[in-house]
């Protein structure tokens, strides 16, 4: 493997306002939906939040994603609209995709979230696909597609790696490995010793990286996103983090490890982060703190644009069938 | 019998006592033991404790291959019960459905039996969207070699199951996410219902309301402002889908002349088609109106609610339908 | 015009006119690249050659693969056609095509879109048995956002594929594998169909045969004998099943008075109950005798010769049921 | 890897036996099929003998094995009668099916041929449920599930492997690797260098092995099957071999490496064999001769008895749908 440069202070800092975005918007939509003022299932990326962020600075607006019903922390990190994320999760008209799809189907490709799936694995082989219409129009795009550790399990995961890997696609496979697959533990659904161990089966490159890690979750994803640039084909990436809200919101999490649990929200990747941008002065408390007012009033926004946007109208239900209006 | 329990219980008893009278029946299927708390609503809650995490089986997120672990045992000459946990992941799972549990039997010469039973939920009204709400009981009554059904009430919910699991072919058993916990009249334990009968649940002599599964409950609430207005609604719940009790459905559409069909799947070669069609056929010159659908609006399940509430059959479409007949 | 061609000329010709037009064309599929032969039929001969492996591409057997690369692609403005072998093998890839290609446009609140083609080819008559040759049409026809074509001519099968392939929506194509070599006139080059258009091939007062596919020509034979008889019967051809014609078919019944709709897929839950539901309820009370069905028998595809041809419908069964009509 | 005993004198010749009655059949079968005494699509295993062979003699009629429609082989090695297996692939009513499932979908559960299918991949699947219910029953029975080179791509394979890894399933997955799939050779669309490798994603045994090497792949076998019966879970066998007669009986083959196919052929694994017992000392020639004339008699008695029973009656359509007959 060849040294990658570790990130500068720039992206260190923007991988870190990623993460705070993703971490406030996380606190203040789980606050929202408890208090009534939002109604939806929710899939929280509690704990996830730096995967994301570490993909993304090596993403431009031009690189896609595809990713699933768990994606919030993936489209913020790519750059979405908070205001058009908060809507669609509301249900409004004024929601990047009207209302219509809602929390799993939120789409925005102005930004590159081509697809967001809500069904297990199904977001590999539709990457593989923009990833096909990248070399085929030449434009150096690179494609992510975002899976579980549960998904790994699933056939459309081994069908679209196996196709990446014949067709050397500029694809890079992100598993974000939370130990868990709703409620079953993954030494009890995964026969892989660890996820990325499947990769030598396609002969792709494959690494394990501790998810949570901003630096080395950025060189690992780095390596990768510049493999598939260069057109050396397809990586898989198996980031190891943790699932703090279990796996939909107002799980009892009965069925989790008590003491695995503990110490992972102990080892809570936002505030490392953050006291390691401190403490290795790559930023002052002061400039961190603005980062995160700005973050918070962007926020606040969201939320009343949200509450203050209408419903989508019923004649929408004949919309977007079809290309034309059905009558 | 004044007890009263919802789906989730009276399903559960329903594979308890199977389990309990035959070694044979078996459980699997994503979270359905009792370390992943008995599935995602507790339907299986309870089992694996009693009967062994080797009959009830928690499985990885894999339904090809939980289909295919399920035809396996049941041709050696086991009973499962396999949870697709909702009817949209069966398409992960068609061919193991469609071109494998339906087929074999035939295609051995009636060597190897399939007397296996799926169960699958869906149902919009919750905000699940677009891919987590459909109903596609056509496809499989579309299909020879399958059983299709579905229950109105707890009650026959127990029934009905138990029905499923003796039966020597494999059943689809179809349950409604957004009525899991309304209540009724406690199962009589022991009771297996008859497959391909139905069950008149009002009687009337102006039209014939023919439905399944959870629009029954709308059917019921509509036959009684009908019969404000002087309309005397027939009920016919069909229950196995298919095959259909033609039997039934004939000699109320006979007697009453006129005959609404009201589904949650969409309306467009949907189950209600073919009942027009029956009937039509069956009936005609004797009808007073011809045979009307209602169902769902053609379009994916959106999310945001006043679309996912104008998506679904309302009372006023049923309403609307019955007078159109008397027109 | 006195040129012959095949099916699969004709197929072959409106892939490679339509590559030629336009660059965002693209074939994929199993074998379908010229150092596979162009596909086991030869469909697709000769167009990898002429423009390139790239946007002609031969594939692993992945249907799900399959269909997500078409998909993602589409997504991006190319406008792939993706061969799925056989219309059993779209078992394996219901869910990109379910709920994935059909639901995108809808679910992304109009931002992406699904231009794609799925091309699949199916018919009993060859002795493939029962996981070979089963008609499907009508599961994809009762899903909302997909198209579902078929040809019953080597002309209508070049227009009516330009069309799909010019279409803003996904489209399945069916052909059928036992008259791949039955040869029509040569379509006029350029030529593209409108879809949603059935046509009248066949004049007739007396009785309508609406069908679609290989059962045309059954169709043609039967109204020949029929009119030996004194029946003239009008021949509807769907040529688009969904959505249909309606307009197209009800003219014809209305005129007629009396309808029989004949395919190959098993009767129940067919389209044929679509078709008739419809004519029901549109001309109740000007029939003048009920909408007959002819499909296949209610059983998977047997193998055996005698048991195939019994299986499939025969011209006796179309002749007797329009004679039940004058009854 | 643990020494395995080498096969001993008895179990050679029975293992010879086997390939030869493979040899045997396929040749005229072929010419029965050419000669148009039977009408079937024929896929040939001619080149695969050893692989089922060396298996199936470590098995019992007890066991359990899975096959695909490239299967003859599988079964006769597996002790499946001769002339049933004959009269099927004619589509008589004597044959294993009664001619309902024809030769994709041949069963004998009394000498465990469970299951035949025509879909790429769905043998695995199937084969952990077979295993399922040798845990259940403790009974030690072993299932050995065949399938193809292409197939090891397909989602259900992987799905399948990864369950039976996690369950411990009493399976042994056995690929014959012939270098194609249909038109499609290995390194276009397999991107393992060796499709062993993949089983260490699923910390399973994985072994390349000479497929057309009796005794390794007696070893290979013998190896894996007793890790199942003793319940240590499952292995996946790597058979390299190589299919003579192309992808399906009249198959041009125009696709293939001349020279890979002439070396293949040069090294005809049957003659070899043979002549490898000969010069070991294994078998006298006449022995041979005389095992070899007494299976020219049982296929003789085959081809008689098929061309001698009748087809089957058009009333099996109803039979075997269901456990009832359909009337
Ligand atoms: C094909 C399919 N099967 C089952 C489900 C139900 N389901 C939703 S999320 C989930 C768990 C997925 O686990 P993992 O891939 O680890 O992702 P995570 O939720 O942990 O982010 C399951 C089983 C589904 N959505 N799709
Ligand atoms: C799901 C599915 N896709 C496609 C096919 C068509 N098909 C039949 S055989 C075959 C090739 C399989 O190759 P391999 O697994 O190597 O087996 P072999 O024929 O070489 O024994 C294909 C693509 C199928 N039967 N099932
Ligand atoms: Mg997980
Ligand atoms: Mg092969």
């Amino acid at each position: 493997m060849k040294e990658t440069q570790q990130p500068d202070r720039e992206v260190l800092l923007d991988m870190y306002r990623r993460v705070n975005l993703i971490y406030q918007n996380d606190e203040r939509l789980r606050s929202a939906i408890r208090s009534g003022k939002i109604a939806t299932t929710y899939y929280s990326p509690r704990g996830q939040e730096v995967i994301p962020a570490a993909v993304s600075v090596n993403l431009t607006d031009e690189d896609y994603i595809c990713t699933i019903y768990r994606g919030v922390h993936d489209m913020l990190a790519k750059g979405a609209p908070v205001k058009e994320i908060w809507a669609e999760i509301g249900g409004r008209a004024t929601g990047t995709c009207k209302g219509k799809g809602g929390p799993m189907h939120i789409t925005h490709p102005a930004t590159g979230v081509m697809v967001t799936t809500g069904i297990v694995g199904s977001s590999l082989p539709i990457a593989n696909g923009l990833a096909w219409a990248s070399q085929l129009r030449d434009d150096k795009r690179v494609t992510v597609a975002y899976f579980g550790d549960g998904a790994s399990n699933i056939g459309a995961v081994h069908e679209a790696m196996n196709m990446a890997a014949v067709k050397k696609f500029p694809v890079v496979f992100v598993c974000q490995n939370n130990g868990y697959g709703e409620h079953t533990h993954y030494s009890l659904s995964t026969s892989a010793r660890q996820i990325s161990d499947r990769a030598a089966g396609y002969q792709m490159p494959g690494v394990t990286v501790d998810g949570n890690d901003p630096v080395a979750m950025y060189v690992a994803a780095k390596e990768a996103i510049d493999r598939a640039r260069n057109g050396d084909g397809p990586t898989l990436i198996e980031a190891k983090t943790f699932r703090f809200m279990g796996h939909v919101l107002g799980d009892a999490d009965g069925y989790m490890d008590k003491e695995e649990k503990k110490q992972a929200m102990a080892n809570d990747p936002v505030p490392r982060f953050r006291q390691w941008m401190l403490d290795q002065g790559h930023a002052q408390e002061e400039q961190l703190a603005e980062m995160e007012a700005a973050i918070t009033a962007e926020i606040d926004e969201a939320l009343a644009f949200t509450l203050s946007s209408p419903m989508p109208d019923v004649a929408e239900l004949k919309r977007d069938v079809f290309a034309e209006e059905l009558n | 019998m004044s007890a009263k329990v919802n789906f989730i219980q009276a399903i559960n008893m329903a594979l308890d006592d199977a389990m309990a009278e035959d070694d044979g029946v078996l459980v699997l299927g994503e979270d359905v033991a009792d370390p992943q708390e008995g599935g995602i609503a507790g339907v299986t809650k309870g089992l694996s404790s009693k009967y062994g995490e080797l009959r009830v089986m928690s499985t990885p997120i894999a339904e090809q291959a939980i289909m295919g672990a399920a035809i396996g045992a049941a041709i050696t000459g086991f009973r499962p019960v396999a949870e697709i946990m909702l009817m949209n992941f069966t398409t992960v799972a068609m061919d193991m459905i469609i071109n494998h549990a339906a087929k074999l039997r035939f295609m051995s010469g009636g060597q190897t039996s399939v007397p296996l039973t799926i169960r699958t939920m869906t149902g919009a009204g919750f905000g699940n969207g677009g891919q987590h709400c459909d109903y596609l009981e056509a496809w499989f009554a579309h299909t020879a070699g399958l059983k299709v059904v579905t229950p109105s009430s707890p009650a026959d919910a127990y029934a009905l199951m138990r029905a499923c699991i003796a039966d020597e072919d494999p059943c689809l058993f179809i349950e409604n996410l957004p009525s899991y916990w309304v209540q009724g009249d406690a199962p009589e334990r022991g009771t297996v219902a008859e497959l391909g009968k139905a069950k008149v649940l009002r009687e009337g002599s102006d039209v014939s309301l023919i439905s399944y599964g959870r629009t029954i409950s709308d059917c019921l609430v509509v036959a009684e402002q009908l019969a404000e207005e002087g309309i005397q609604a027939e009920i016919v719940d069909l229950r196995t889908i298919a095959p259909y009790d033609k039997a039934t459905v004939a000699a109320s559409v006979e007697k009453t002349g006129r005959c609404v069909i009201v589904h949650e799947a969409v309306t467009p070669f949907g189950v209600g088609a073919e009942i027009a069609a029956y009937l039509q056929d069956e009936l005609f010159g004797s009808l007073h109106a011809p045979v009307k659908r209602v169902g769902s609006v053609f379009s994916p399940v959106p999310f945001s609610k006043p679309l996912e509430t104008a998506f679904l059959p309302s009372h006023d479409d049923v309403i609307s339908a019955v007078k159109s007949t008397f027109k």
